[in-house]
């Protein structure tokens, strides 16, 4: 079998799930004819016709709005966001609408929005950014943001088959960048599950999408230059969190580093720290750290991206620090 | 097809049924019983409830609803209990006391509970009568938006969406005048909302909003072109709004004497009685019906107002399909009575990792 | 000198500024002659005239953008949010235009965008939210949360002649429900600095707003019926945070409950767990707890509210088990 | 008052070096010295340079451009070297490489940077031209937006809200005929964008794009207009996006002969070039001017090429007013040397605490 990107993974696991289930369609800007921006939907219209694959008006709002609106008419729709940058116009229907429907009057919305995030890219401040935190805040949603080629196909189904709306935040650093074999057959990955990405003993990293590359490239550097074993456990699944995984690595090395490409005030890695602090302060030997991007707007130009964005030595000299702590 | 005997009874019956429920609600809440705030229709039952009759049950059509349009969930089947367990805040009231007042429904009841933010119904609406067309049925979807309410980026991109997708939907601004303190004048610079359907591309029409039978025409007419396939039609519905947006409101900015004019020569119900009087029906025929709604409003009184508080533990119940309920937090007491019973407990995040 | 309320100190502060600088002007849905749903710019246009005190249309994100570019030429626009329930609606035009005009091309936005928050009032969801933590992931913002009526007054003086943008969220519970005397003269409320609300030596809370006055009950309770001693911290600017203050409590009572009325996940307390683990671990005599509202959008009958946001006594009964540790 | 001769060679001379400058850009990009990607107004320089041409310098007149607006920018003093500087995110670039493009400008420039977020700019813009109204200054403002941002609920909240202001705001829709690769037909049900201006109340004009003096009168009366006090013009060009959305766009969605028809018979560059020499300007007066531009682009590009990239501290400069540079994070290999000189670190959220 041969290997596929990340990008390719999801856009198979949307291919299945539109021949699997009459009741999946996209919507979104430049998702026909065109295949999307970054060509996720690529072949898609061609399959299952114009009215499967809509190309609408750039009214996320809408976009939005309407896939909940068909949601609760058992529709399974999947909305792209061109970029997950301007999910931010959908913010007010997502967490006031969709979020509260099922809750507030028992309306469910089992709806996937999906679309590109992340930088390293020089997308600049509106093509690069990683809005997940912003909707972390919201019960009633979930967010998935996969790290491997198989773990987007297989999120991605399991997105499409869940029974309330699933924010999906794909890499587009990922999107070409990396490949796999596929598992074979009807491949889900559940949602909320967690994955150690790599075992170790000594030291634990958290961390999810893009920066687990970089986390994996930090533990191979420990391992080989320090002798310190890393473990690596890739979220995989933001909301909601996988207290029994990160419990569980925590209460292993008794070390634990967050790693996120997000900005660091507000980010995610905060409420991870909460929790360990809550179920774990007796294991641990060292502060939990973050790294982290730094609190600014994501500058466009190269020196000025990388120095904002995690870097892979920045992961090590966090490493070094809680180890000799 | 004119409508019959029997049915213009029916919308002289709902319109008599909104304001009187109303005015109970209007008691009720002098006596505290009501949580929250209070939101009248007077003057303006005849908007809601003629459009909501010109909608199809046996078809599965479907409206959204605003906090004006009780009368326009009573023609879909919405029952005065309900409505008064609603305001009250009662555990068995339709969303079990999580929401308030007319925020309820269901695709089922035939109507859409709506949410406060003004405009996002409309992208909604869109959606469901998409799925509508896309499964070839035949149903047809109406949304009611003030005046105030077309200011909103929602509305914009829903109606711009659903024109372009040819949606079957009615999209309905009801032009009361005012938005909360705000008169339309300082809403828009337009000469009417029906204008705005031209930037759509779609059909534009207005109609007095308290003729009873002039509404059910013009909405009759948008839902047959919707559910021709012809997509979707902008009503605006000229009326106006008697009481404050709620009832706190002492509506000190209106000009004097105006809500006494529409009070005196405008009134929807008022009017209608007179074309049925015109037409033939008994003065006698009609206080029945007054009473009916009367007794009927009397039980339902009396069920709301016995019905239990919600048990506290619903609030955690239903926020995701696959959960039956969120996990209390440790710190409750009775939550933390069960947390003490454990030497230390081992997830002082929520209960019991 | 008469106390005046908390509504009423932000009237005053308005009032104050609008005499003192020309270029600060209201806009707002209602907020002329009606003088807002709440009455905090009552009487505001009958002294300034239409043309400083706007009545807009429902809009949200004209009325934020709007105010940004006013700012821009030197304006000072204080945008009045109905409910900040409703700032949701302008979340794009916040985070991505008025946060990050001045570091990208160097514009300022010098404007305050403030409304009601809080719940605590069967306002059901739509009408209770605490939208902080949505912002304060967002570098350029700033954030301002007044506990007090003195508060409420000195930190809108200061939050108008900031030259960024500040979020200024009133809690309504308090609108009318507490009092003071003011202080006299320019009374001004730096931006950024916390506040000691109680001194003590056991434990330490930090919180803001409305359940600041939940923490010093509950402190009380604790001296009377434990002989326990809880310092308050009522934190008042929530972006940026006051490291200082948060790390002196900490470093001082070894013991911290942080306690806010907003939803737990993604909530400021978690970053306020992870700024406390990496800077005073070894501090640290037990973990740091939180309490919070529950994650779930806030319903509207009495029973479901006051069982979902936090109370007095789930305060004393965290305090105890903090001191118990 | 028709425009001088010497204002129209202006014209061409803008048209010109727009052309020349992208051009270039393209250049630079197959060289990958430009970073990200690029984007051409090919085929729609008279829509950009006509319109910003109507506007007053000496007025203190701002305008806000879109992405395929550089002529407009360079019409109000934009100079090709911080172009082409900001494509190639230089350190002294006018943003100093923290923003792309043309995304750049400031109050005393004339023009404003706009953000991606299609329709942000028309609220940013009716708030810009509401402080001038306030202050009885005459400056009056422009903002493009695009056919597809049109649809967004930023656009309709922006006009309406600075039509009942009655802002000094032109607000120019640019229909090009595609949105990326949408075409108008998916965009709106509308026969025109023009036609959108009756649901603001205010008027709506349209005009061909191609032809830089319609642009020009169209767009001088609604400045005109927006000057003596009466508000918002609409106004609608015509025009066509001969280049993919970006550089990368192959365009595959264009009906074939669509780009090149409107290559051969509707060029602005070549028709404008008619025009003037119907007025008897000699052809080698133009290709004087032609040259000068190319000369001033070649040193542009040299100066450009020359530029620093920027000082990575920059990234932490310019967040707040008040707040020079945030802290740098301390596991920064510049930062943690610095950090390791401590026994052990107070704090390691941001630097030492
Ligand atoms: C997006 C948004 N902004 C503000 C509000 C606050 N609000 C509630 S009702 C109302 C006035 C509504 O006026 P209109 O749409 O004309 O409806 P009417 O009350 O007249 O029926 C306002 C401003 C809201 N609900 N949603
Ligand atoms: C709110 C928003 N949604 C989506 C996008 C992505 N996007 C960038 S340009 C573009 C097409 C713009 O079309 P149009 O407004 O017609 O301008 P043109 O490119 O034709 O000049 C899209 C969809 C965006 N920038 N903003
Ligand atoms: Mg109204
Ligand atoms: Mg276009």
């Amino acid at each position: 079998m041969s290997e596929v990107t990340y990008l390719e993974g999801i856009r198979q696991a949307l291919f299945e799930e539109m021949e699997r289930d009459v009741n999946v369609f996209c919507l979104g800007e430049d998702i026909g004819a065109y295949g999307g921006a970054f060509k996720v939907t690529d072949g898609l219209q061609e399959r299952f016709g114009a009215s499967r694959v809509i190309d609408t008006p750039i009214s996320e709002v809408a976009i939005v709005g309407a896939a909940a609106g068909a949601a609760h008419m058992g529709m399974r729709p999947v909305a792209e966001m061109q970029f997950m940058d301007f999910v931010s116009n959908a913010y007010d229907m997502l967490t006031n609408y969709v979020a509260t429907a099922r809750y507030r009057i028992g309306l469910g919305c089992p709806m996937v929005v999906r679309g590109p995030s992340g930088g390293y890219v020089r997308g600049g401040p509106f093509h690069s950014q990683n809005p997940e935190a912003a909707f972390f805040h919201t019960p009633g949603l979930k967010i998935v943001s996969p790290a491997t080629a198989s773990d987007a196909k297989g999120l991605m189904k399991a997105a499409i088959r869940d029974d309330d709306c699933v924010l999906f935040f794909e890499h587009k650093y990922l999107y070409r960048r990396i490949k796999e074999v596929m598992p074979a057959g009807d491949h889900i990955v559940p949602i909320g599950k967690a994955r150690t990405a790599r075992e170790g003993t000594d030291v634990s990293i958290i961390t999810y999408s893009a920066t687990l590359w970089k986390a994996l490239e930090a533990a191979e550097i420990m391992q080989a230059e320090d002798g310190v074993s890393v473990e690596v456990i890739d979220l995989r699944t933001l909301l909601p969190l996988d207290d029994e995984a990160i419990v569980a690595t925590v209460r292993k090395t008794n070390r634990v580093l967050i790693v996120h490409e997000d900005t660091r005030t507000g980010g995610i890695a905060g409420e991870i720290t909460a929790r360990i602090s809550e179920t774990c302060f007796e294991w641990l030997d060292a502060p939990v750290l973050r790294v982290t991007a730094a609190d600014v707007p994501l500058p466009y130009s190269p020196p000025l991206e990388d120095y904002v964005l995690p870097q892979t030595l920045d992961i090590v000299r966090a490493l070094r620090r809680i180890v000799a702590y | 097809m004119a409508l019959t005997r029997e049915q213009k009874l029916e919308l002289y019956y709902y319109m008599r049924l909104t304001r009187s429920l109303e005015e109970r609600l209007v008691n009720l809440y002098r006596q505290t019983k009501v949580i929250g705030g209070l939101f009248r229709s007077l003057g303006q039952e005849a908007d809601a409830v003629g459009a909501a009759y010109a909608l199809d049950k046996s078809k599965g059509d479907l409206l959204s609803p605003l906090i004006r349009n009780l009368g326009a969930m009573l023609v879909r089947g919405a029952e005065p209990t309900e409505v008064i367990k609603q305001y009250m805040a009662k555990g068995d009231s339709p969303t079990k006391g999580k929401e308030l007042n007319i925020h309820f429904g269901g695709v089922e009841r035939g109507f859409i509970g709506q949410i406060s933010h003004l405009g996002d119904m409309v992208p909604v609406m869109a959606g469901v009568t998409l799925a509508s067309k896309m499964r070839g049925e035949d149903r047809v979807g109406l949304v009611f938006v003030g005046d105030g309410a077309t200011s909103t980026g929602a509305f914009h991109e829903g109606i711009n969406f659903a024109a372009v997708q040819r949606c079957p939907l009615v999209v309905v601004v009801e032009n009361n005048g005012y938005a909360y303190s705000t008169p339309v004048s300082k809403q828009t610079a337009a000469k009417s909302f029906s204008d705005k359907a031209i930037g759509y591309g779609i059909p534009g029409e207005q109609a007095d909003g308290n003729d009873v039978l002039a509404v059910y025409d013009v909405t009759k007419r948008a839902v047959d072109r919707a559910r021709r396939g012809e997509g979707v039609t902008l009503i605006e519905l000229i009326t106006y709004r008697r009481k404050g947006h709620a009832e706190h409101d002492n509506q000190s900015y209106v000009p004097p004497g105006e809500i006494e004019r529409w009070a005196a020569e405008n009134d929807p119900i008022d009017r209608f009685e007179k074309v049925l009087r015109g037409e033939k029906v008994k003065a006698a025929e009609l206080r029945a019906i007054d009473e009916r709604i009367k007794a009927e409003i009397d039980i339902a009184t009396d069920i709301a107002d016995a019905s239990p508080m919600p048990d506290p533990l619903e609030a955690l119940r239903g926020v995701y399909a696959g959960q039956p309920s969120v996990a209390p937090l440790w710190f409750r007491e009775d939550v933390s009575s069960a947390v003490e019973k454990h030497e230390r407990a081992s997830g002082w995040g929520t209960y019991d990792v």
